[in-house]
Order: C-alpha cells, then structure tokens, then sequence
C-alpha cells in the first residue's frame, strides 16, 4: 500500500519559495517536511496551504475561542460540528450558525452574497435539520462612496436570490453604513434549521470500508486558492486556468436540502458534510479524522464540469452545492435512489480506510499521502502577540459639533441611512413561505411558530463596530445585551449564541488585542445571559491598504418562547396605554449615530452592568408571559426619541405619543438621543402599569411611566427643547431615506 | 373535495398550499409529483409557487413539459379545476392553459409585501365565496409578476369577465402606487374563458392564519371548496 | 455547428430592464443613447450534417422553448451562414 | 447607429441556466445539442458620425455597465460593419 506519491509533469517544483508563494510560513513549511517524512508534492503542498489556513485552522482564534462557555442544560450539540444545537422543547432541536462571506461579496457582490446563503444553509441541512430561517448582517461603505449603490444592490440582490429560491425565509437582519468599510465591506449569514432531537446527523465518520459518496454539482475550478495561481508555468496554458469567482445555483441546493433530508430518513448515512471552504479536501480529511479514520479516494471518479482539472484542482476547487457521504457499507444504492428522485447524481469516489492516511489516486498513481491528523486537527496554534493600542481609538471626530434644534435632529437621523427603514432590503427577501413566521423583518426580534406545537423562536443579529472600537471589550457586551435584549422584547427567553468576529490582520498585534478583548466581552455576557455559545465563526484580515476595519463581532441570538400566543412586537397598539421607560443606566452620546451625524464628541460608553443586563431581560420575559406587556421597543442608534418615533409607524394605523421627558432625564439632547443605556420602550395598559413597574423597579431597575398612546398621529415630547411633529411625516422621512438616495436625490 | 398539489423540482409553497387546504381548512389533500402521470382523482388541482426547475431561462417555461402537466392539460380540457399561484400562474401560462405572460416586475426587483385585491368576477369557482367588488389582503412574493398580454386580448378578457383580481389601494382604488409590479391593466389573477383554470400571483396559501398575518386567502380556497362538481 | 439564438422582448411589449439599462447608461453619461433593449442571447451546439438541418432544428427549439411568442420574437444564426 | 451586444457567462464560470436549458433541449427531443450557454443580448441606438465612433462608445459602455468582468465575457457589432 506504501505508494510514493508522486508530482506530475509540469507541476511547478516544491520548495520553499512555492510555499510562500502558497501562504505558508517557513516554520510552517518546513513542520509539514518533517510531518510527511520527505518533500511533498504540489497536490500535498496545495492541500496543506488551505487546511492550514488561517480560514480552515482557526489558527491564531481557535485558543481564544475555548474560554467562551459552551454549555448548559440545553445545548445538543456546541461547536465542533458544522453547528451547533439548542434543545428548545417539545422535542425539537434548532440548529444554527452564522457564517461570513465578506472578501467574495466584495469582489462580486451578488454571488459573493448569494454563496454565503448557499453556504451556511449547507452547514444547517448537514445536520439533518431543515433550514426554517436566515438572517444577515452587512456592512457597507458610507451612502457617498461610488461603490456602495452597486455593493448594496448585489448584496441584497444575491441574498434574496439564492434565499427567495431555496424556499427560506429571511426573517431578520442589520444593514449599516460607514466610512471604515469603503474598502471591505461585510456580509454575515445566519442560518437556523429544526430537527427532531436524535435524528441529527453527524460529520463524525466511522466503520472502515464503508463507502464515500459524491453529491451535488459537478466540480469546475471556482475560487481555487488564489496564492496557489502565482506559479508562471502553471498560469500560462489558458486564461481559462486563472481561479473562477464562485457562482451559485440555488437551484441545486434546494433539490440538495430535500435530497439529503430524505437520503437521512433511510438511516443509511453514517456521517454528511458540506463541501466548503477548501472543498473536497477539507470534508474528505476532516470526517474520517474525526472519526479516528483513513480515508482513499479515486479522484477520477469525481464529477467533472470541464475536461482537465488536475488532482490539484479537482481537491482545492470551492465549486458550490456539493455534499460528501460516508454511506453504511452495502446500502450505497438506497441512497442513490433517493438522490436520483432528486435529478442528483450520487457517486462512490473512495473508501474508509484504518491507516489514518489520507490518500488521493489519479490516473492509477498516488498524487497525496498524508497523516490525516496533520491536516484536520494539527493545524499549527499561534499565541499571536496582542497590545492595546498606545493612544487609545484617535478620537476622529474632535471638531466640535454643534447641537442642532431637536425637531431637526430627529429627522436627521430618521433620515440617516442607517436608522432609517430597511424596507427597501428586506422587501427583496421572502419572509413568509414555510408558513411560519409570526414577525417578519420590521420589529426587534423575528418571531417564528413551530407548527405544532405553542412554542415559538425568537431571532436576531446585531454588531456594534462604534461602540467596539471606542472600547473592543465593552462593544462586544453591548452588542450580545442588544441582541438578547431584542430577543426579550419580543418576548422570547435568550438560550443560545452564535457569532461572527470580523477583524482585521491578526498579525498586528492591536488587532489581536481587539479579537481577545471581543472574545472576553462575549464570553461575559454569554455567562451572565445563562446563553452558551454553540458555533460560530472567524473572519480575519478585513483591511485594506493597512487599514483594519474596526473590530465587529456579529452577534446573533435565540430566543424561546414557551407560547407564542404572548409574542410582543414593538409597535404602540392602542390610545390610552401608558408608555413607560426601563433602563439599566443614563444614556450616552458616545459612539452615537447622533455624535457621528452632528459630529459631537459623544464621550465614554456607558458602563454595562450585566447583573443589571439580566434582570432587565428576566423582567422583558416575565411581562410578555403575563400578558402584561402591549409593546416592547429596545432603544438603539438615535436613543428615546428614535425609538418613540418607531413605536408609532405601527403598519396596520400610526398612532401617536405624549411623552413628557423631563420625568426621566435632563431632558437634553442626551435623553433625546443617547444611546448605550439598556433602554426599553414600553407600552402597557394602564390598569397593569403598577405590576409592570414590580416587575422592573422590584429588579432594582429604573422605570418610569413617562406618558401615554394617543389616537392623533402626533409625538409630542415635552421638554425645554422638545417637539411636536406630525407621525406620518416623520415616517416618510424614515421610509424614503434609502430609496431616495438610491433614486440618486441627495 | 380531494385537493392535489404538485411538487415540482424547486416548488416552495407546495408544503404551505398543503398545509392551508389539509390542516387548516380540513380538507382532504394530497401532495402530487411531477414526473407521475396519474393525478390520483382529485377534483381540483393546485400549482404552488416557488422556482421549479429553477425557473431558468423564463418562469415555468421548464416546468410546463413535466409529465404531469400533460396530465393536468388534459383535466382542464375536460373541465376540471386548476388553479396556479405564483408559480404555479406563470406556468400555466407557459403551457397556454391561460392568456397572457409574466415578466420581470418593474421595479425589477423580488417584492414581497401585502397587497389590496379587489374582486373583479365573484362569480367563477375560485371567488364565489366572496362578493363582487370585495377587498383581500394578501400577500405577494414574486420577482416576475408583470402581467402582459396583447391589448386586444385584455379587451376580450375583460368583457367576458376573465380578469379576477387586480391590485388597488386600501380603498379600493386603482392607482399606479397601488400596482406593485407594473402588470398591464393591474391584473393580479385570470381566468380561462370557461372558468375552470385560475392563475394569480398573491398567495391565498399565506394568509389562512389571524397569527401570520390574515386570513383573506380562505375565501379563495372556500369559494373552490364549494364548487365540488 | 454552432446556433446562435437572439431573443427579444416584443414590440410593444413593456422591457423593464431596457428602460432601467438605458437610463443607468444616460445617468452614467453616456447622452447618445437611446431604444435600448435587452434580450436573451442563446448559444448552441447542434450535430448536424448540414446548415440547412441545423436550421430546422434551432427553429423547432425557438418555438418549443428558447422563446414565449407571447411576450418575445427572437431569430437566430447558424454557423457558416 | 445601432449597437447589438453579446454578453456570455466566462468559461470556467458554472452557468446554470445554460445547463437547465441544455436538459431541457434533451428531455424534450433534441439530442443533438449540447453546449448550451445563456447570456444577453442587448441592443442600443447609438447617436455617432462614424461606426468608429460609435464602437468605442460601445466598448465603453460594456466596460462600465453592460458586462460585469468578473464574471462575463462581451463582444459586440456596430451597424453596417
Ligand atoms: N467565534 C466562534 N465561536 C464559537 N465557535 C466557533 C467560532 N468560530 C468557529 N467556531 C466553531 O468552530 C468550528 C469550525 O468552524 P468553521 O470552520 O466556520 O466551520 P465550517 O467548516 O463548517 O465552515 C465550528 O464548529 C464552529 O461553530
Ligand atoms: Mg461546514
């Protein structure tokens, strides 16, 4: 069985050069010589590059990953599989993760975004759960900069289409606008499945012999590493060669989604992963590694969309909606009946092996024989130097600012592309088919049903780059509070996390020192919520020219709620309700869309009390199941008067509001405007506004009835400066400021 | 009444069609598959929405040659009852069973929102439940929804009552705002000339439900209900 | 023998996407243009002995399924032609 | 001047609406075909003295906004050329 391995004609020499030229260090270069035993070959060079990615490794991340918590009581699986899983009752596990696509989305936004979806609705199925809900996290350049119209349009475009067609809604989601991502912009995509609790499946492989399936479409050289390309030789032959952008074919993947579904019910499956980043090699090495295995595979038989891909390119190409399938040996034939049901082609490609090798033929040679360890789990692990930066975040706004009148700041901001309504975006997204979703995009926190059963999720996604770059610890806390707390103002208990954290180059040392301050944020607040950490994912070196993105980890949360009867959305029902104030502490401009807007130096952030934090969320939950709570608003960019003003735009009729701030503040453009506070809007009928304030006040936290809902389209806020605006101007205002500025006004 | 639903390869909204006319209205429905024949003696058959066969190179332009639809051509031709949403309205189409074609909305982007529809014709098997005139709030989710037919056409549709549903604002008005996708005349549903085959683009499917949103699609699905032959 | 298929929205018929590429190039300076439209544009390889079989069988696919005469006219070339 | 521009998927980049229509082709009869690619077909009157003139209008507008380079091809043919 002991083949040499060997290179073929007129592949480049291996050496040192052709590993840097890989992006592998010296270190790294020579560790793989003395893991393999001699010089490998070009196929094995390629191979190792990507699995020793940073994208693949997790190499500089993955020992500051292990402090967040990862369990609890009701986590079925945490990460280490393509996601993770959180028992949310009446036998149902929902499984979820967030993944990033920002580097492709940049290049070629509407596949770049339309892959991402693909993607991550792959790490979903995999495990046997049928994707019932997406959302999405981007960020764009500001509104001015040339690129950003045609960003936006084939990011949202790409989304929606590879969404809208696979039959998923896309229930939830966070757009923003700024400078810091002119030149990098992000694109984050969650997904979340169901599946019966017991009846998930596993990347995990087991039983030598057992057979190794092939499906999905045919492999082309779509987005083969781009550092493996600089070989002169190898690029002369044909432009044709050069590393082809990656396009989807929804399509494909829904006939994958109910294929592989079926192919799970046959029980025939021992162990399904997506092929992903670095493609066949990464799904091929990393199951029958996990499972303590070999793997032989006979890469003639892989399905080929164009003649003469070599062994190089057919293991590093990222072609889309292909799957690999360690199938019970003998029952190979079973599910390439269901495959075929589907217009899917299922093909034997290799075996399990006990040799713990992992070992590519072509054209009757060996071209790779590796450990299969070294390439799945042993990764090199960096300990990456990490400094806080020596003057603290340059304070860029120093201008300042003057503070405008206070009806004028209101429609600045509900004008600023980033308060305003989002219509525009999730318009383009199919939000209702499976018949599930309660609340759509629009209110804090998405709603979905579980058909039945009275139990209902609660889902959404936010990120604060302003607030984490002031202070990359305590952005990264609010950011989970925000979150959660969306999730309890819908009336949902948070039980699980997933991230994505967006940085810059790990290398430099103020970037890592943001990434472990981000880590620790969120594994605070993932303890004092009681909500583990179940998958995730890292994005690394988003800059360009030197300049990092400010640190954004992307959070998104779950929430459940035990009968959904009781969800809260965050519109004002009815004239007459008291509204009432709860918040954890005073507001502040700092990191403010308000100090960004009128350029104010905003100051600190406010301190996050977590203890505070929870009981807020504990108090949120209690009012909904006690049907206490009419409406529940989280005050985000823009602060109170923002948030008062959204409560309004109730689509079904707006209603109006009078509000008296002087009862809750200074009433000063910080009470108006400020943000960071833990803040909620309420609406309560004003027979329950007494045990509404038990709930809050006896947690010790601040709650104010501060007025009440009228029947008259007006917010009247009392104050020194206050105002007294007409709603459904201010809505026009709010709905008009994105395709206004699309339409190429302003 | 027994109810089919086609599954085509890329259909979305067979499962919900499904779940409207079983679950929630209690009828007896059945899914049907695209490469069978046999239409298993349902009395009215329903096209989803959704992509099927990726609605590549035109909408439903695929999906008209599954084996199925000849089947489903051949009971419209004797009379029995179809009716396609989304989708399913625009392979209809496609396979000549209704006038006209839908293209790319004007905005040229997906839309998905609730609409008005105001009733044109309650006197078809797919409307009787409602009155002539009356408003529906449904929803709407389609990238290519812009009805077209030639201008003659409409005329003749319109005299003989073949136009349904069209697109008007909460008080029932035709306006140029009020139409989402920019269809000819705000056509939203049709009908053939005998009233048997139906196409709109709306999702009656989606608004069964007081919880998710509305449930103004049941008069649709009723209307159908009581017209068991 | 390579087909070359041209589809093109109908006379008459609204092309939303003509309208929005015509008034994306004006937007984009590009004054001089005008009667934008945009269509399909379909290549084929067809095994047949002579341009003239060729011929008939793109015509038979046009009308089977590469155009809706409803909405589209479309023509086509034949390699050698 | 009238313009007609040819846009065509990359080779090397998956087109799935060619593939969709090439199956299609073949369920429905044609077994001949193969090699089906989808792209565009646009057509613009362009206001120019010359077909020179008029050719580098042409190209300009693929560049900036007909074709996107990533991940499609172009060519064109200007009137009377
Ligand atoms: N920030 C993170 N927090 C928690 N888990 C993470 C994080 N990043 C990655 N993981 C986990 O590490 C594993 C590998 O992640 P990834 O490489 O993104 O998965 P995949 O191979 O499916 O793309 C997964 O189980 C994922 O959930
Ligand atoms: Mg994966």
């Amino acid at each position: 069985m002991s083949e040499r391995p060997v290179s073929l004609p007129g592949e480049p020499k291996v050496d040192l050069e052709q590993a840097r030229a890989h992006g592998l260090a010296p270190d790294e270069y020579r560790k793989i010589e003395q893991i393999i035993g001699r010089t490998p070959t070009y196929t094995e060079l390629g191979v190792f590059s990507v699995m020793w990615s940073e994208h693949c490794s997790y190499k500089s991340s993955r020992r500051h990953l292990r402090k967040l918590p990862s369990k609890s009581e009701l986590v079925v699986q945490g990460p280490g599989e393509n996601a993770g899983a959180i028992d949310v009752g009446d036998g149902w596990a929902a499984v979820f993760k967030i993944e990033s696509h920002n580097h492709p989305s940049f290049v070629e936004p509407y596949q770049g975004a339309a892959t991402g979806v693909g993607g991550i609705l792959r790490d979903i199925f995999t495990m046997g759960a049928r994707p019932v809900a997406s959302m999405n996290s981007l960020k764009f350049g500001s509104f001015e900069h040339p690129r950003t119209r045609y960003l936006l349009g084939g990011v949202v475009g790409g989304i929606g289409g590879y969404g809208n067609c696979v039959g998923v809604p896309t229930v939830a989601g966070e757009v923003m606008f700024d400078a810091a991502y002119n030149a990098n912009i992000l694109v984050n995509a969650f997904c979340l499945g169901l599946v019966r609790k017991g009846e998930m499946m596993s990347a995990k492989a087991r039983g030598p012999g057992n057979p190794v399936l092939y499906v999905g479409s045919a492999t082309g050289r779509d987005g083969i590493h781009g550092a493996s390309m600089a070989s002169a030789e190898f690029d002369k032959q044909s432009e044709a060669k050069r590393p082809a952008v990656q396009v989807g074919d929804p399509f494909t993947e829904k006939l994958l989604i109910e294929a592989c579904l079926e192919a799970g019910k046959t029980g025939a499956i021992v162990a399904i992963q997506d092929m992903g980043a670095a493609g066949l090699t990464s799904s091929s090495s990393e199951m029958p590694s996990h499972g303590g295995l070999g793997i032989e595979l006979d890469l003639d038989k892989v399905p080929l969309r164009e003649a003469g891909l070599t062994p190089y390119e057919i293991l590093l190409s990222e072609s889309q909606e292909r799957m690999l399938i360690v199938a019970e040996r003998g029952r190979e034939a079973e599910l390439q009946a269901v495959f075929e049901k589907w217009d899917l082609h299922a093909v034997v490609i290799g075996r399990l092996t006990d040799d713990q090798r992992w070992r590519m033929r072509w054209r009757g040679q060996v071209v790779a024989d590796i450990p299969i360890g070294a390439l799945a789990d042993d990764a090199p692990l960096y300990d990456r130097p990490a400094a806080a930066p020596k003057i603290q975040p340059p304070a860029k706004r120093c201008a300042a600012g003057k503070h405008p009148e206070t009806a004028k700041a209101l429609r600045a901001l509900l004008d600023s592309p980033n308060i305003a309504s989002k219509k525009w975006v999730y318009r383009q997204y199919d939000s209702i088919v499976q018949s599930n979703t309660v609340l759509g995009p629009g209110s804090d926190a998405a709603v979905l049903r579980i058909k039945n059963s009275r139990r209902a999720i609660a889902l959404k996604v936010d990120s604060n780059p302003r607030a984490c770059a002031l202070d990359p610890y305590l952005g990264a806390v609010g950011t989970v509070c925000e979150a959660a707390r969306n999730v309890a103002c819908a009336g949902a208990r948070p039980v699980g996390i997933t991230n994505c954290l967006n940085y810059g180059n790990p290398e430099r040392p103020e970037v890592m020192w943001q990434f472990i301050r981000g880590v620790e944020g969120l594994r605070d607040a993932s303890i004092a919520f009681g909500a583990p950490v179940v998958s995730g994912n890292v994005s690394f070196y988003n800059e360009t020219e030197g300049h990092p993105i400010p640190p954004t980890p992307t959070i998104a949360v779950l929430g459940v709620m035990a009968d959904v009867s009781k969800h809260v959305a965050q519109f004002f029902k009815d004239p007459g309700d008291a509204i009432a104030l709860v918040r954890t502490a005073r507001p502040s401009l700092a990191a403010s869309e308000y100090a960004a807007i009128f350029g104010i130096d905003g100051g600190r952030l406010v301190a996050i009390d977590l203890a505070r934090e929870a009981a807020l969320i504990e108090g949120l939950v209690e009012g909904a199941e006690q049907g206490l709570i009419r409406s529940a608003h989280d005050v985000a960019e823009g602060g109170l008067a923002v948030a008062l003003a959204e409560a309004c735009f109730n689509p079904r009729s707006i209603l109006g509001a009078e509000v008296e701030l002087g009862r809750a503040g200074n009433a000063d453009a910080v009470d108006f405007f400020g943000e960071g506070a833990s803040t909620v809007v309420l609406s309560i009928a004003q027979r329950d506004a007494a045990r509404v304030e038990s709930l809050f006040a006896g947690r010790g936290l601040e709650f104010a009835v501060i007025g009440r809902v009228i029947a008259d389209p007006r917010l009247r806020i009392a104050a020194a400066a206050g105002l007294d605006e007409d709603v459904a101007e201010l809505r026009q205002v709010y709905e008009d400021a994105i395709p206004r500025r699309l339409r190429g006004g302003d | 009444m027994k109810w089919g639903v086609v599954r085509f390869p890329g259909s979305l909204d067979d499962g919900d069609s499904l779940y409207a006319i079983a679950d929630v209205m209690g009828q007896d429905a059945r899914m049907l598959w695209h490469k069978d024949e046999s239409l298993g003696g349902v009395e009215c058959v329903l096209l989803p929405g959704g992509f099927s066969y990726g609605d590549y190179l035109r909408t439903g332009a695929i999906a008209r040659f599954s084996p199925i639809m000849k089947s489903v051509a051949k009971f419209a031709a004797d009379g029995g009852l179809v009716i396609g949403i989304c989708n399913g309205f625009q392979i209809l189409c496609e396979a000549h069973l209704l006038p006209g074609a839908l293209t790319r909305n004007r905005s040229l982007s997906f839309i998905c929102e609730r609409v008005w529809l105001r009733v044109e014709n309650a006197s078809t098997p797919f409307t009787r439940a409602a009155k002539q005139g009356d408003l529906l709030r449904l929803p709407i989710k389609h990238g290519e929804g812009l009805y077209v037919a030639p201008e003659d056409e409409i005329r003749q549709m319109e005299e003989r009552g073949q136009v349904i549903l069209r697109y008007v604002d909460a008080g029932g008005r035709e306006s140029d705002a009020a139409n989402p996708n920019g269809s000819m005349r705000a056509i939203a549903g049709v009908a053939n000339q005998r009233f048997n085959v139906f196409g709109l683009m709306p999702h009656p499917e989606h608004a069964v439900e007081a919880m998710l949103g509305g449930v103004d699609g049941l008069k649709i699905f009723q209307s159908i209900a009581g017209s068991a032959r | 023998m390579q087909v070359r298929v041209f589809v093109t929205p109908r006379m008459g018929i609204l092309d939303p996407q003509g309208r929005a590429v015509e008034s994306s190039l004006q937007s984009l300076g590009f004054k001089n243009v005008s009667g934008v439209k945009v269509g399909k544009y379909i290549l084929l390889e067809v095994q047949a002995r002579t341009a003239s079989e060729a011929r008939d069988e793109a015509k038979k696919m046009c009308e089977a399924l590469l155009a809706n005469p409803v909405i589209e006219d479309y023509r086509f070339e034949v390699d050698g032609e």
